[in-house]
């Protein structure tokens, strides 16, 4: 039934138990993102140490989709540079807006494979992404905080 | 229910019988937002073009001659159904145009007119609004200076007008309303309303795209200037609107859009303008559009309008009650039938109306999830969205049950595993 | 004459059967005012109404994400069709409103950004503009205090451009000019005007309602910042026009009609707006006239705009010969083939239009007679109106002759007496 | 053939030979009237002396239409005091609108019946009214002047 490839177990499991979720303080960035045609929210903060992702922390109201996919991303990312948390952000999108062509890369999106079958339903593409753009939205932010930085120091 | 036949009318409406995700019946329960059409209307259009389309009042051929007058019957359909004069149907693209129209029209009168809005003047809303009837009023306010501010709702979803008098003071220009809110199905009382309007001297603005497609209104026992509803609703096509307004307001109006048709002299320098409904109406019309319009009127006259506001409320007697019986589910705006329409909003507990929609969707069943351009309201009830149900003419018992059925299996889907 | 099978062509739009006054087969010489449309056009809006039918944008439901789907891929059609991005595309309901979407967001402008538009400032027109781009500018013109200027005409129905440098000068913040004149069918050399614009920085907006039915427009190539133009004129529904804009300046106006579908969040106090295209479509959409649309860009695309250029140009071309060869005859505009569109206005010593019109019209012959929303032209060549015949891929060499003859019939019918 | 139905004998004459063609002075009242729909105007200078219409003069360009019709009424109602002009040119308004169903008293309208067969015109009503709203208004205007007179001597 086409419901559960939609809902799979995982997202299910990561929405009744999702990770990271509650802010935490000291971040580098906070940034707050909506999707304005349904009015969800989110608010997430990212710690950065040393150009790499310390920590992913999040807050918000949303559905299964997009509760269970920034659990995901705020799992997975922890632990990368951002380099290589941008290209698995674009890895994730790709997969989402290829409507059911690709299946995604389990070595490297990991639980966001599940996702996949989103790609066939366009209106809740944008669930799915939501933390995952604001994850990209915040990395930038920081990113460019340290070129700030940098160029202060010279 | 027994008001007309249903399974007639059905079969009048070609989309009904088409299978969705797989083998299900479609069960469409979001008329709220867009209304399907029938046979008669597509038709209407059809031979419009195939028969006599030309640019109307723009040409004396033959043609022309046909498109003109063909054009203007569908105005005349459209005015006897509001109880209004030809001259007071004003075509628009759709609702939001016509409020905007009238805000805009508003913002481009010369001082010293009934219509110029100066700082110190309060503009007056309420939290029930759609965005159409809000951000409009929101935008004429920031560019005029004036006070935007709003009656509020109640918990149980009516308007409260306890202060309605020092909400609409003396100083208030311009009153906009929903006559049904698109939300909570709360019909409020326009008439109870118009007299606080009425006595400050304001004008009355009604967003009427939720009452007119389903119970009669008539202009002139509403106490009210302006109102606005949108053909989509209605079984009319997509791409056509209507303003109505009082004659002598709309004749003294500056004009919105300009151009071609709406002028009585150019120069380079200046022009004047056409009385109503022409000066509001710049460029060749969506002519085919009103003449869809036109015989989605004619469908609905065929059939009543009585009747199909009593098929309706039975009908949602029905939904609110059957809903009501679901532990988890909380229905949201009014659940008994006084002063309320077909528009059913509910939340379930625990599940988000985005994944109750798209089980719902799994099933056959359309319904809209969401802030349904109602934001504001979303908010003051404390709900990230609700899921809406919506009535009209076309739907029946059967459908109201496999809504129950589908939130039931719903709810098992998400909280069962 | 064989750029194409126009006797296939013809045979797509049934009206072009029709009978008129009695039994004179139709000669349709009017698209420059609407054209007629393709059975795939009228097909097309059909599928969408009984298959797909649902609020854009605004659902979850399968319909509904059909409804979007087919709405955006119009988008894309559009957008292919005159070489832009797909988010550059807006849909209105007409040109005109395209035209007026463009003054108001400029006119709402903050001081500070670049659309601004002050006293002291200039917008710059042309004598030869449909009131459709001169009305805008002169009620922009007076919002804000800047002054309204203009280009001339030449005898021959040429822009005149002596002194486009003085005209356009510094304070100079828009030009809006038309890419065909629709009374003179005069193309203007808009390369050659952009130099002019870009030179003093100034916002170029074109209206090209005539151009782009017509022959291959490709955005990338003009040089200008906006261009309008309407469906009905180009095979597509009445009900939508599209105004192309550069995306960077699109994403940083201001919005014009507000309502649902085009925020991006709402408090009762105020709203914040989503990027272009959405930010300009307010409301449910006119889906259906725009995926009529998309079916008429295919249906132009299927002929080729460049064989349909040529087929006007010779058929213009032998229209203005044999008109010529009628002593009373004057052409109103160039009589050579450089940069000329399809649109032949004339008058007829002793003879006013409305009679011309209304002899020709006796025989089957349906032509524009009037002012054709170019007032000020009409009052610049001293004629107080012109008979347009407007040619289009429907159009053959019978159609030409039936003119000519119907003409010279009518000449003698009036003057012979 | 219907072409000459609506363009009689009478009219073509009337076009030919326009009467009261020409701006006279001293009027009372002058009016400009503009078909907007094509560009047609009229300039209609009205003459009354003692309530009763002396003298109607015009000018301005048109079609055969407006031209014979402007003449006509300005025949038509010379001598005739405002009440009954004003029911004269109710008459041929009525008969203009009827669709084609009325075909015109002609020992009220006179050479007005020729008219008759615009009616079955649409786009040509207006034409064949513009000398005669410019006579109405003009006759209204006057009435409205000798009303203001008779309340200043009181
Ligand atoms: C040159 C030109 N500009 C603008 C318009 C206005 O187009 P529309 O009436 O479809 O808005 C027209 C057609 O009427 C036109 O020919
Ligand atoms: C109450 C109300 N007002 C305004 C609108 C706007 O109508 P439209 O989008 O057709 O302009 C709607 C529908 O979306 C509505 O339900």
């Amino acid at each position: 039934m086409e419901l559960d490839s939609l809902y799979q177990e995982v997202i299910l499991e990561h929405y009744k138990r999702p990770q990271n979720k509650g802010l935490l303080p000291n971040q580098t960035v906070q940034v707050h993102h909506v999707n304005t045609s349904c009015g969800d929210e989110i608010t997430l903060n990212l710690k950065m140490i040393n150009g790499t992702i310390a920590e992913i922390s999040w807050d918000g109201v949303g559905c299964s989709i997009s509760q269970a996919s920034t659990s995901v991303v705020s799992e997975l990312l922890k632990g990368k540079d951002s380099a290589a948390a941008l290209a698995i952000i674009d890895t994730f999108q790709a997969m989402l807006q290829s409507k059911g062509s690709d299946l995604g890369d389990e070595s490297v999106l990991e639980d966001g494979v599940a996702f996949a079958g989103v790609a066939k339903f366009p209106a809740r593409v944008k669930c799915a992404l939501l933390g995952w753009m604001a994850t990209k939205d915040a990395i930038s932010q920081s990113l460019a905080l340290t070129s700030n930085v940098k160029k202060e120091q010279r | 229910m027994s008001h007309f036949d249903v399974s007639a009318v059905q079969a009048d409406f070609p989309i009904l019988k088409r299978l969705i995700r797989g083998n299900n019946r479609l069960v469409y329960l979001d008329s709220g937002a867009t209304s399907q059409k029938p046979i008669s209307v597509l038709d209407a259009e059809r031979e419009f073009y195939t028969q006599h389309n030309a640019a109307a009042h723009r040409g004396a051929h033959q043609l022309a001659e046909e498109a003109t007058e063909i054009f203007e019957a569908a105005r005349g359909k459209v005015a006897a159904f509001i109880g209004a004069k030809v001259d007071e149907v004003v075509f628009t693209k759709s609702a939001t145009e016509s409020i905007n129209l009238v805000a805009y029209s508003f913002g481009n009168a010369d001082l010293g007119t009934k219509f110029h809005i100066k700082a110190g003047d309060r503009i007056v809303v309420s939290e029930m609004e759609h965005h159409a009837n809000l951000i409009p009023w929101q935008e004429l306010a920031k560019r005029t200076g004036a006070e935007l501010v709003w009656l509020s709702v109640t918990d149980d979803g009516r308007l409260d007008l306890s202060n309605a008098e020092r909400i609409i003071n003396a100083k208030t220009k311009v009153v906009a309303l929903t006559h049904q809110s698109n939300v909570l199905g709360t019909i409020n009382p326009i008439n109870e309303i118009a007299k606080y309007v009425r006595n400050v001297g304001a004008l009355f603005v009604l967003d009427a795209c939720q009452s007119v497609p389903h119970y009669a209104v008539d202009v002139k026992e509403l106490d009210v200037d302006f109102i606005a509803f949108s053909g989509h609703k209605m079984l009319g096509p997509t791409g056509v609107g209507v303003l109505w307004g009082k004659q002598e307001l709309l004749d003294e109006m500056p004009p919105f859009l300009t151009g071609g048709s709406m002028i009585e002299t150019v120069t380079m320098e200046s022009a004047s303008y056409l009385p109503a409904p022409k000066r509001f109406e710049a460029g060749v019309p969506n002519m085919a559009q009103a003449v869809g319009l036109g015989a989605a009127v004619d469908y609905l006259n065929r059939i009543g309008m009585e009747k199909i506001h009593q098929h309706e409320v039975e009908l949602t007697k029905a939904c609110i009650e059957r809903l009501s019986q679901i532990p988890q589910l909380k229905i949201v705006g009014p659940t008994d039938m006084e002063l309320r329409g077909g528009v059913v909003s509910f939340t379930l507990d625990g599940i988000h109306p985005h994944d109750l929609g798209q089980a719902l969707d799994q099933y056959g069943i359309a319904v809209r999830t969401g802030h349904h351009c109602a934001w504001p309201l979303m908010k003051k009830y404390r709900v990230v969205a609700t899921t809406r149900a919506s009535l009209y003419l076309y739907n029946d018992l059967a459908d109201v049950e496999a809504l129950v059925t589908g939130v039931e299996r719903a709810r098992d889907y998400f909280l069962g595993r």
